[in-house]
């Protein structure tokens, strides 16, 4: 390949050697104020560049550093080392549990997403109140869903991104389902016999998350 | 006024041609020094070696200049220049014998450190705003883990939190606790709603017991759950100025009258 | 030393190894967007680590890569190469735009600190505007020193830690040109001959960076 007539051809040629490529990959994902995927960094990197094998070497390079590079759904971010979590507590002084209403709806919206405000209260048994949504919209746990197709258009609400990056999931199919939730002693109630059935609404509600509690 | 166009005729061609295109520009200076700075430099010399005397009437040129046209300016301008002719006449002539303080060559020495200083200090603050920047040129990390951010953290929960508050939701609407009790319980609302259409009949003194609706006073759960709903809606009616209250001591009965607006 | 009597002995003897402490002051650095004090390092490790040494270790480490490690007055921060620049278009935050008044004003306190506004009016010849000196603090690169010994006890201003880091400067006294300014003396402090004597307080007025060069 002497003088190459394709201008395709000659940027390929120009790409900048793996090691540069990997600096550039560190550069970004150290700046990057959200996880980066590798069709992010293609856009941001010379054209050429391959930055799914420059991640790679990237990966490699932070193995049993005090950072490391992880995968989140389908980007790339540094995180502390897990094993160094204690030394991120001191700034963690002013750590708030969420309220119990906040929690709970933001483990009926992982189970059930994509759910509508009123199928929450229905779970709940309680009004859900905006303060709590939208504490968990600002947290950026949340975000809004597809509106329902249903009278009214109603908003549905699904975790997010950062969610599964908080509690270390790989994707909302990681939540444990019904079943491992009683086989860990969590959902020791069983339901009173007589009790109504809950009917349509719950199956519209569960939608979403069905699949979990199938296996 | 003639004297004062000879006096800008007299300056060298380049500078008077300088002095008529700062004139236009007046507004862009920063005052008296940062005009001056900018006059010094057709002077094409080291700030140090710069004719104080020669900046003296390049100045007051420019001055002359600005009142033929007219130009308003700021009263420190005019009170540079008058300071300038009192250094040129002092820098002329001779000093008078016994004369106290500083001489004319001390006050255009600290003229010349002025300029000196000033232009010192653009240089840095261009040199400054040259180099690499936070935000700009270099960053710092974007998803920071701690402080800052954790705001995010500061509200936090663990996956077994997450669990625990779905355990809880999933079994809790089968004991529905309070749907039993509400055959015991009598709102305020309820109350209120009752009050209203009773206190138009109250026009003299009762007391508040005899307004509890009947089948509530039996049972010592819903006379106490009336008792309360009711109390509570006759002080927002008094609060609403509709009804009057009185209690002859304490726990001496409660009694209310419709207030005539 | 089989068992020491010293508590302080024994934790010193405690303390994790280099590599160990290196990772870990590698995990707070990375996890913050702001510089991390040595002090503060001494804090979150465990009891006898030395950070002053896992800093030096670690700046090698990353020298040459994407992301490098500074030190910005006593404290430290990862910040990406400045040669990397250009691809974090994305991440740049629009900066407001200075005016030179703000600018000049800027060098000049940076340069004679801690300087009071009279001072700062006699080195550009205009009076420095409430607006100037508001956006200055308001962007933390500057702030308020001691005040004058002086009569009407004068506020002066200083430049931050955060006005370091904005500029990739360790200390004040990596100022582009600040000896040579110095040696000419263009940063004394000089009053109009004949008026009155500024005295003491123009002592103290070249504290500030006079004390950077009596090493």
């Amino acid at each position: 390949m002497t003088d190459s007539p394709e201008p395709i051809e000659r940027s390929l040629f120009e790409a900048p050697p793996m090691a540069e490529q990997e600096r550039m990959v560190e550069a970004i994902l150290f700046a990057s104020t959200e996880p980066v995927t590798v069709a992010d960094l293609e856009q941001r990197l010379p054209h050429g560049c391959d930055p799914a094998e420059a991640l790679v070497h990237l990966r490699k390079r932070y193995e049993g550093r005090g950072v490391h590079l992880v995968r989140v759904g389908d980007a790339h971010a540094f995180r502390t080392a897990p094993d160094l979590g204690h030394l991120m507590r001191k700034e963690t002084v002013e750590q708030r549990k969420l309220s119990r209403a906040a929690i709970e709806t933001l483990a009926i919206i992982a189970y059930h997403q994509p759910v509508t405000r009123t199928e929450i209260e229905e779970i709940r048994g309680v009004a859900v109140s905006r303060g709590t949504v939208d504490q968990l919209l600002e947290l950026e746990w949340i975000r809004l869903g597809r509106r329902r197709m249903t009278p009214g258009r109603p908003v549905t609400f699904v975790v997010t991104e950062q969610f599964l990056d908080h509690f270390g999931l790989e994707s909302a199919r990681d939540l444990p389902g019904l079943k491992e939730l009683r086989a860990a002693g969590l959902l020791d109630s069983r339901p009173l016999p007589g009790s109504p059935s809950r009917g349509e609404d719950e199956d519209e509600a569960s939608v979403g998350q069905s699949e979990l509690f199938e296996d | 006024m003639s004297d004062d166009w000879t006096a800008v005729e007299r300056l060298p061609p380049a500078d008077r041609l300088a002095a008529e295109a700062l004139i236009i520009d007046v507004d862009g200076f920063e005052g008296p020094l940062d005009l001056l700075l900018t006059l010094s430099r057709t002077q094409k010399v080291d700030l140090r070696r710069i004719s104080i005397l020669q900046l003296a009437d390049q100045y007051l040129g420019f001055i002359t200049r600005a009142h033929a046209l007219r130009i308003e300016l700021a009263a420190d301008y005019l009170v540079m220049a008058a300071w300038l002719a009192f250094l040129k006449s002092r820098l002329l002539l001779p000093p008078e014998p016994g004369e106290d303080g500083p001489t004319a060559e001390e006050l255009a020495a600290h003229l010349a450190f002025q300029l000196e200083r000033l232009e010192a200090m653009r240089e840095a603050a261009a040199r400054l705003m040259a180099r690499d920047q936070l935000g700009r040129d270099f960053f710092a990390r974007g998803l920071p883990e701690d402080v800052a951010l954790n705001r995010k953290v500061t509200y936090s929960a663990t996956l077994l939190d997450l669990m625990r508050a779905y355990a809880r939701t999933r079994t809790k609407d089968e004991f529905r606790p309070f749907v039993m009790d509400r055959d015991h319980v009598f709102t305020m609302e309820q109350a209120l709603d009752r009050m209203r259409g009773l206190i138009g009949y109250a026009g003299d003194w009762a007391e508040l017991t005899s307004f509890l609706p009947e089948g509530w006073d039996g049972n010592p759960m819903r006379r106490r759950s009336s008792t309360a709903a009711h109390f509570a809606a006759v002080l927002e009616l008094a609060k609403r100025g509709q009804v009057e209250l009185r209690q002859g001591e304490t726990f001496a009965p409660i009694q209310l009258r419709r207030k005539d607006p």
